[in-house]
């Protein structure tokens, strides 16, 4: 198995790979011949042909049968090939073997979640473990996106009110690039994830431990790994600038405007239910595409993002 | 193509690059059925989305057609192939040379045409009152099955296009009354109500198709 | 013809009738062509600064000249006037306006003033499509997928009504051709006795009529969407996104042909000319053309083979896409051959072709990739696929265009502009084009997905690359630019026949007069019977003698 | 035939017209008949069938198709045949989507919420293009959305 990628391809990562590879492989050498081919026949003819006096008449010579035949019938027969293996490998990729393990994805602008069937839920950050086949069932919140991992040649579109699925069997350990290649709004190039795939048995260690707070942790420090792993760093900086949303910094106990003309002040209850049910109460000036976290925050980790925000006051 | 003699005979309504009247004529027939034929692609794209939908709510077509009222859908029905039998003898009556026959009959598929919305008008207004609108202002209760409003959506979109398709006719149809009334056409030349009448007849068969979708099968 | 004294008097339609009104209200096919031209070229520079604006941005990964929201806008921009307001009415409008009447030995087009309507729906159409831009930009990409584009906040239906309308435009100059081909050829030209630009657009205008009154549909119910929610598209509301997606490619699809189609016609004019020689394989080309236009109905899924749809459309629909190769590759082979013991000369319109060929090929190839189901999957959305369609697009038909222009521009405006630099261009822009698009098939498969505003660090040299290319593309067209605007002012005077062409339109004064050719045309040999005529360009011969026409022998 | 290009196909008789209005009329009372018998798939087929030999009707003889070049019946089934070409590709897709995954074929949930669009509402929408003046406006559309957004959510 390549690993190392080629000019053309990256490295292959996935049982699926190397078929696909191998169409490209065989496409991009017939396709090599005949442009070689054609081009060497363009470019001697130019020569050869050149015009050496005006106005002399020509070969009127228009039809050769056998020429015509076989430069139809064997593009027709190269091009059936590859339909068929093409066709071949999309099954393959569409019918996830039946031991597959089973993970919820869901697309959002402009992040990725995932939930384990354990309890266990991460965002933008897909954990795998290596050799064991992992079927994906997928759906977003809002637009289209696109789930693509180059290194494993899966992709497939994320839809809203569907399910769509894909599965693929990593055959490496390492982290992959995860992009979103569906076009979805102004972070479409920022919904970039990462799979990483683990050695069975650190995978089910981490399983196990996913989502509770490291030992020796204070809640302040764990909310703000959370502020990265669950992406709340795409909209909210910690800088007071306005990205999409607003900054963290000072946020706690500050009056906020509403949108309703009322004013109401960021205490704990508030930043919960924003985080919760973020459009119950939008902040004048933003716009209410915060995706509510119910159900993908534990209650530990609302409270440490709490407790990450009150952190963030300056002096 | 061309017959050589036609060179001579040449009518003040013979545009400069046709040879013939001939050519004119076939001309002109031949960009009014193309004509007819975007049109057909244009309701083209309901009638898929009728398929579609249809094919996945069932049950909520078959309620939600029971809504429509089909004596209403079958007395347009009527009304128009009625003002299609009044076009198509128009049509004739001016290969026959009548003006005044063309002018009655013209006015009378005019009336007709005019029925026609004034039912839809009354169906339409019963539906606002109802509820039953489209989309996301569809507010009906009484229709049981999944995504009711797909329906209405499709119905008034299809009858809507259908009804615009019926103002323009009579806008044309009025246009050929005032050309007519202005002798400009002969039992020679009458192409422009010609095309009028396929126009109209494409209305009516778009029609004939929506009857039985909408009203009676859902 | 060859008494050129005589006709000298004649005005040409350039001349006659004066007026800014006359060329406004004019419906002589060949000024609505020209004011075509001048249209689409307008848009075709905004669109391409947008590119180099673009590309520009895409130099480093962070942000050098705009945010991420004027970036979508950007090539959401760039898409839609490359596509909608150049690309399809470039040749069929521009171009094809102009000579298919002349070819034909017709006085006009069927329906002029069909057609000069045909001219200002597309400014108009033109007008709602830039007024998005004051009103608040569109940032949906030049597809309108929902339900990004029924949510979000940008002027989608501004953009939307005027695509819509420029549909009206493309339908109208569809009909038209259809009907003058039908009905106006000149007497004793039969269907295998038209010239293949004429099949290219006889093709063309099928696919234009058939096609876009679905896109009109589409893009109504689009609009409906936005304004009264009716949920035809909209999975919240028991609506489906992927049926819209349906909606769009059977239109979208075909359009790539309308593209690319009569593109293939005037490279088929432009081989046989500089050839001199016979073309090889008419009726397989012209019959090809038809298939092409046919098959490109039934392939639109291939569109969305990752988008959800099932697994069965997609493999009838990656089945039928390689039915759209086969054509395509009979028409190369046809054009390779007739090279062969041709007596081939290399004027700028024949640089233009065989880049054509090149391009194209590496665009058809790619193709093959593409409808590859499995291999579909990696390469879909990537750059791998902006590259494709840029090789086929700008690589196939604006390279057509440019050989167009080139070879028609003597019969367009009576004057030959300077050779040498037009050479020099058509390298600068050869080497420019490729350097800005081959790297970007490395990208795309590489895992380059396609509509980012940024990007992962290891992408960066060959964007960096792909960047430069578009800088030195750009400035291959400034350079055209002035070179044509010099030769529309003092370029030197072409005679009627500059290429020695067997073509009709080659037989009437240069430029036409107003109402085409002075008598009647009869054909007296076929369009490519340069095995049994032959003429001498007046570009080659440089004495201004009359003895150009030597029929039947040397 | 003279030099005039219309009259070269003869003027049809006036029963022709009367006669194919009259089947018409059948027709329709027919297929109303039909419809209220419940005869299963065959409503369906009957009710199409019906409206079919209408439409044929319609087009040979009010529109000429009988009569006139053959060309334009050409025009005219190219134009059905390409719509059929459209309606049967596209539901080639969306009725298998089930076939291998049957949660695939249908949407996660079956009832539309009709009052939940995601984002702002298609009226707002027209208005914020037209005139991006009415700021206050939207901010209250807005608001309700959102209160629906609460109210609808899963």
């Amino acid at each position: 198995m390549d690993t190392t990628g080629t000019l053309f391809l990256p490295p292959q990562n996935s049982t699926i790979a190397s078929e696909v590879d191998f169409l490209w492989d065989f496409i991009y050498w017939a396709s090599a011949a005949f442009f070689v081919i054609l081009g060497v026949a363009i470019i001697y003819f130019l020569i050869r042909y050149r015009r050496r006096r005006q106005g002399e008449l020509t070969s009127g010579k228009s039809h050769n049968v056998p020429l015509e035949i076989a430069w139809t019938v064997i593009p027709t027969i190269l091009i059936f090939f590859v339909f068929v293996w093409g066709f071949q490998g999309y099954l393959k990729m569409q019918i996830a073997p039946g031991d597959a393990m089973e993970v919820k994805v869901t697309g959002q602008k402009w992040f990725w979640s995932f939930q384990y069937e354990e309890g266990a839920s991460t965002v933008n950050e897909l954990v795998v473990p290596v050799d064991q086949p992992v079927k994906l069932l997928m759906s977003s919140t809002d637009v289209i996106h696109s789930f693509f991992v180059p290194n494993f040649r899966v992709k497939m579109d994320v839809l809203p009110n569907r399910y769509t699925h894909l599965w693929f069997e990593a055959t490496s350990t390492g982290e992959y690039d995860l992009l979103c290649t569906e076009y979805c709004g102004t972070g479409h190039s920022e919904m970039i994830g990462t799979v990483r795939v683990l050695g069975e048995r650190e995978f089910t260690e981490w399983l196990e431990q996913a989502g509770g707070m490291g030992e020796g942790m204070t809640p302040a420090e764990f909310g703000e790994q959370l502020y990265t792993s669950k992406a709340c760093n795409t909209c909210h900086s910690l800088d007071g600038s306005k990205v999409v949303g607003p900054s963290f910094l000072n946020l706690y106990n500050k009056e906020q405007m509403l949108t309703t003309g009322q004013a109401v002040v960021a205490d704990e209850n508030y930043l919960r239910e924003s985080i919760l049910n973020p459009q119950a109460k939008l902040v004048a000036g933003y716009d209410p595409v915060m995706p509510s976290y119910q159900g993908v925050l534990k209650d530990q980790q609302v409270d440490a993002l709490i407790a990450f925000i009150k952190s963030l006051q300056e002096q | 193509m061309a017959t050589s003699h036609t060179e001579t005979h040449h009518p003040n309504w013979l545009q400069h690059h046709f040879s013939s009247p001939f050519q004119q004529g076939e001309s002109s027939k031949l960009g009014m059925w193309l004509f007819l034929l975007t049109e057909v692609l244009f309701f083209g794209g309901l009638f898929c989305a009728y398929a579609v939908f249809n094919a996945w709510y069932p049950e909520t077509f078959i309620n939600a057609h029971k809504s429509l009222s089909w004596p209403l859908g079958a007395t347009n029905t009527i009304v128009l192939i009625a003002s299609s039998v009044t076009m198509a003898l128009a049509i004739r009556s001016m290969q026959l040379g009548s003006k005044k026959g063309t002018l009655i009959l013209l006015w009378s598929t005019m009336a007709l045409a005019a029925v026609f919305l004034v039912i839809k008008y009354f169906e339409y207004s019963h539906k606002f009152h109802l509820g039953q609108l489209p989309g996301e202002y569809y507010t009906y209760e009484g229709i049981a099955g999944t995504n009711p409003h797909i329906f209405f959506s499709v119905y008034f979109m299809m009858t809507g296009l259908h009804g615009i398709h019926v103002i323009a006719g009579m806008i044309v149809i009025g246009w050929m009354i005032y050309r007519t009334s202005q002798d400009h056409f002969s039992s020679d030349y009458y192409t422009p109500i010609e095309m009028t009448g396929l126009y109209w007849h494409l209305v009516d068969l778009v029609w004939i198709f929506l009857f039985p979708m909408f009203y009676l099968i859902g | 013809m060859s008494n050129a004294a005589a006709t000298a008097a004649v005005p040409s339609y350039l001349q006659e009738p004066k007026g800014i009104k006359s060329w406004l209200l004019t419906v002589d096919h060949k000024r609505i062509g020209i004011m075509y031209l001048a249209a689409i070229m307008f848009f075709f520079f905004v669109g391409g600064a947008l590119a180099v604006i673009l590309r520009t941005e895409l130099f480093r990964p962070e942000q050098i000249l705009m945010d991420a929201d004027t970036y979508n806008q950007f090539f959401t921009l760039h898409g839609a006037i490359m596509i909608f307001l150049f690309i399809i009415p470039s040749i069929p409008a521009a171009l094809g306006n102009f000579i298919l009447p002349l070819m034909l030995g017709a006085k006009d087009v069927a329906f002029p003033r069909l057609n000069l309507a045909s001219w200002y729906v597309y400014v108009f159409g033109a007008i709602f499509c830039v007024a998005s831009i004051v009103l608040g930009a569109v940032d949906t990409g030049w597809t309108f997928y929902t339900p990004y584009s029924t949510t979000t906040s940008t002027s989608v239906i501004s953009m939307t009504l005027g695509v819509f309308i420029l549909g009206f435009s493309s339908i109208f100059t569809g009909l038209n051709f259809i009907v003058t081909i039908h009905k106006l050829r000149m007497p004793g030209m039969t269907w295998f006795k038209m010239p293949l630009m004429v099949w290219g657009l006889y093709a063309t205008a099928i696919i234009q009529v058939l096609a876009t009154p679905v896109l009109a549909i589409t893009l109504v119910l689009l609009i409906m969407e936005r304004v009264l929610g009716v949920g035809i598209f909209d999975p919240a509301m028991g609506g489906d996104p992927v049926l819209y997606q349906h909606f769009f490619w059977f239109y979208s699809h075909p359009a790539v042909y309308i593209m690319i189609l009569p593109g293939m016609g005037i490279i088929s004019e432009v081989i046989a000319c500089f050839s001199h020689r016979k073309i090889f394989g008419y009726k397989p080309i012209a019959y090809s053309s038809l298939g092409i236009a046919f098959v490109s109905f039934m392939v639109w899924g291939h569109h969305m083979f990752t988008s959800g749809q099932s697994e069965i459309a997609a493999m009838i629909f990656s089945f039928l896409t390689f039915f759209v190769g086969i054509p395509s590759g009979i028409k190369v082979f046809n054009w390779v051959t007739t090279m062969y013991k041709g007596s081939i000369s290399l004027e700028t319109p024949m640089v233009y072709a065989v880049m054509f060929l090149f391009l194209f090929m590496i665009g058809g190839f790619t193709g093959i990739m593409l409808g590859a189901l499995a291999l579909d999957v990696h390469l879909h959305d990537t750059y791998f696929v902006v590259a494709h369609f840029h090789y086929v697009m700008m690589g196939g038909t604006v390279m057509a265009f440019l050989a167009g222009i080139h070879y028609w521009w003597p019969k367009m405006f009576g004057r030959l502009y300077s050779e040498r630099w037009a050479k020099v261009t058509a390298l600068v822009i050869f080497v420019g084009f490729n350097m800005t698009f081959f790297s970007q098939f490395i990208l795309g498969a590489q895992g380059m997905p396609r509509r980012y505003y940024s990007y992962l660090d290891q992408y960066q040299p060959l964007h960096g690359f792909s960047s430069v290319g578009a800088w030195v593309l750009g400035i291959g067209f400034v350079i055209m630019a002035v070179y044509l605007t010099a030769s529309f002012f003092n370029g030197r005077k072409a005679g009627p026949n500059p290429w020695g062409a067997l073509t009709y339109e080659w037989e009437t004064l240069t430029p036409p007069p107003q109402h085409n050719f002075l008598k009647d045309v009869v054909l007296t040999h076929g369009p490519y019977d340069y095995d049994k005529v032959t003429v001498v360009g007046d570009f080659y011969d440089k004495s201004p003698t009359d003895k150009q026409h030597m029929a039947g022998k040397v | 035939m003279s030099s005039n290009g219309q009259s070269h196909h003869h003027i049809l008789p006036l029963s022709v017209y009367i006669n194919v209005g009259l089947a018409l009329l059948v027709l329709t009372v027919l297929t109303v008949v039909v419809a209220q018998m419940e005869l299963g798939v065959f409503n369906t087929i009957l009710a199409m069938v019906i409206a079919i030999t209408k439409a044929s009707l319609v087009a040979l003889f009010f529109m000429h198709l009988k009569y006139d070049n053959k060309l334009y019946l050409i025009v005219f089934l190219a134009a059905i045949a390409f719509l059929g070409l459209f309606i049967i590709l596209s539901m080639a897709d969306t009725e298998t989507r089930g076939d291998i995954y049957e949660f695939r074929g249908r949407p996660i949930n079956e009832d539309a919420v009709i009052y939940n669009r995601p984002g702002v509402a298609g009226i707002d929408t027209l208005a914020g293009e037209v005139a991006d003046t009415v700021t206050a406006a939207t901010d209250t559309s807005a608001a309700n959305q959102s209160e629906s957004d609460t109210a609808g959510g899963q």
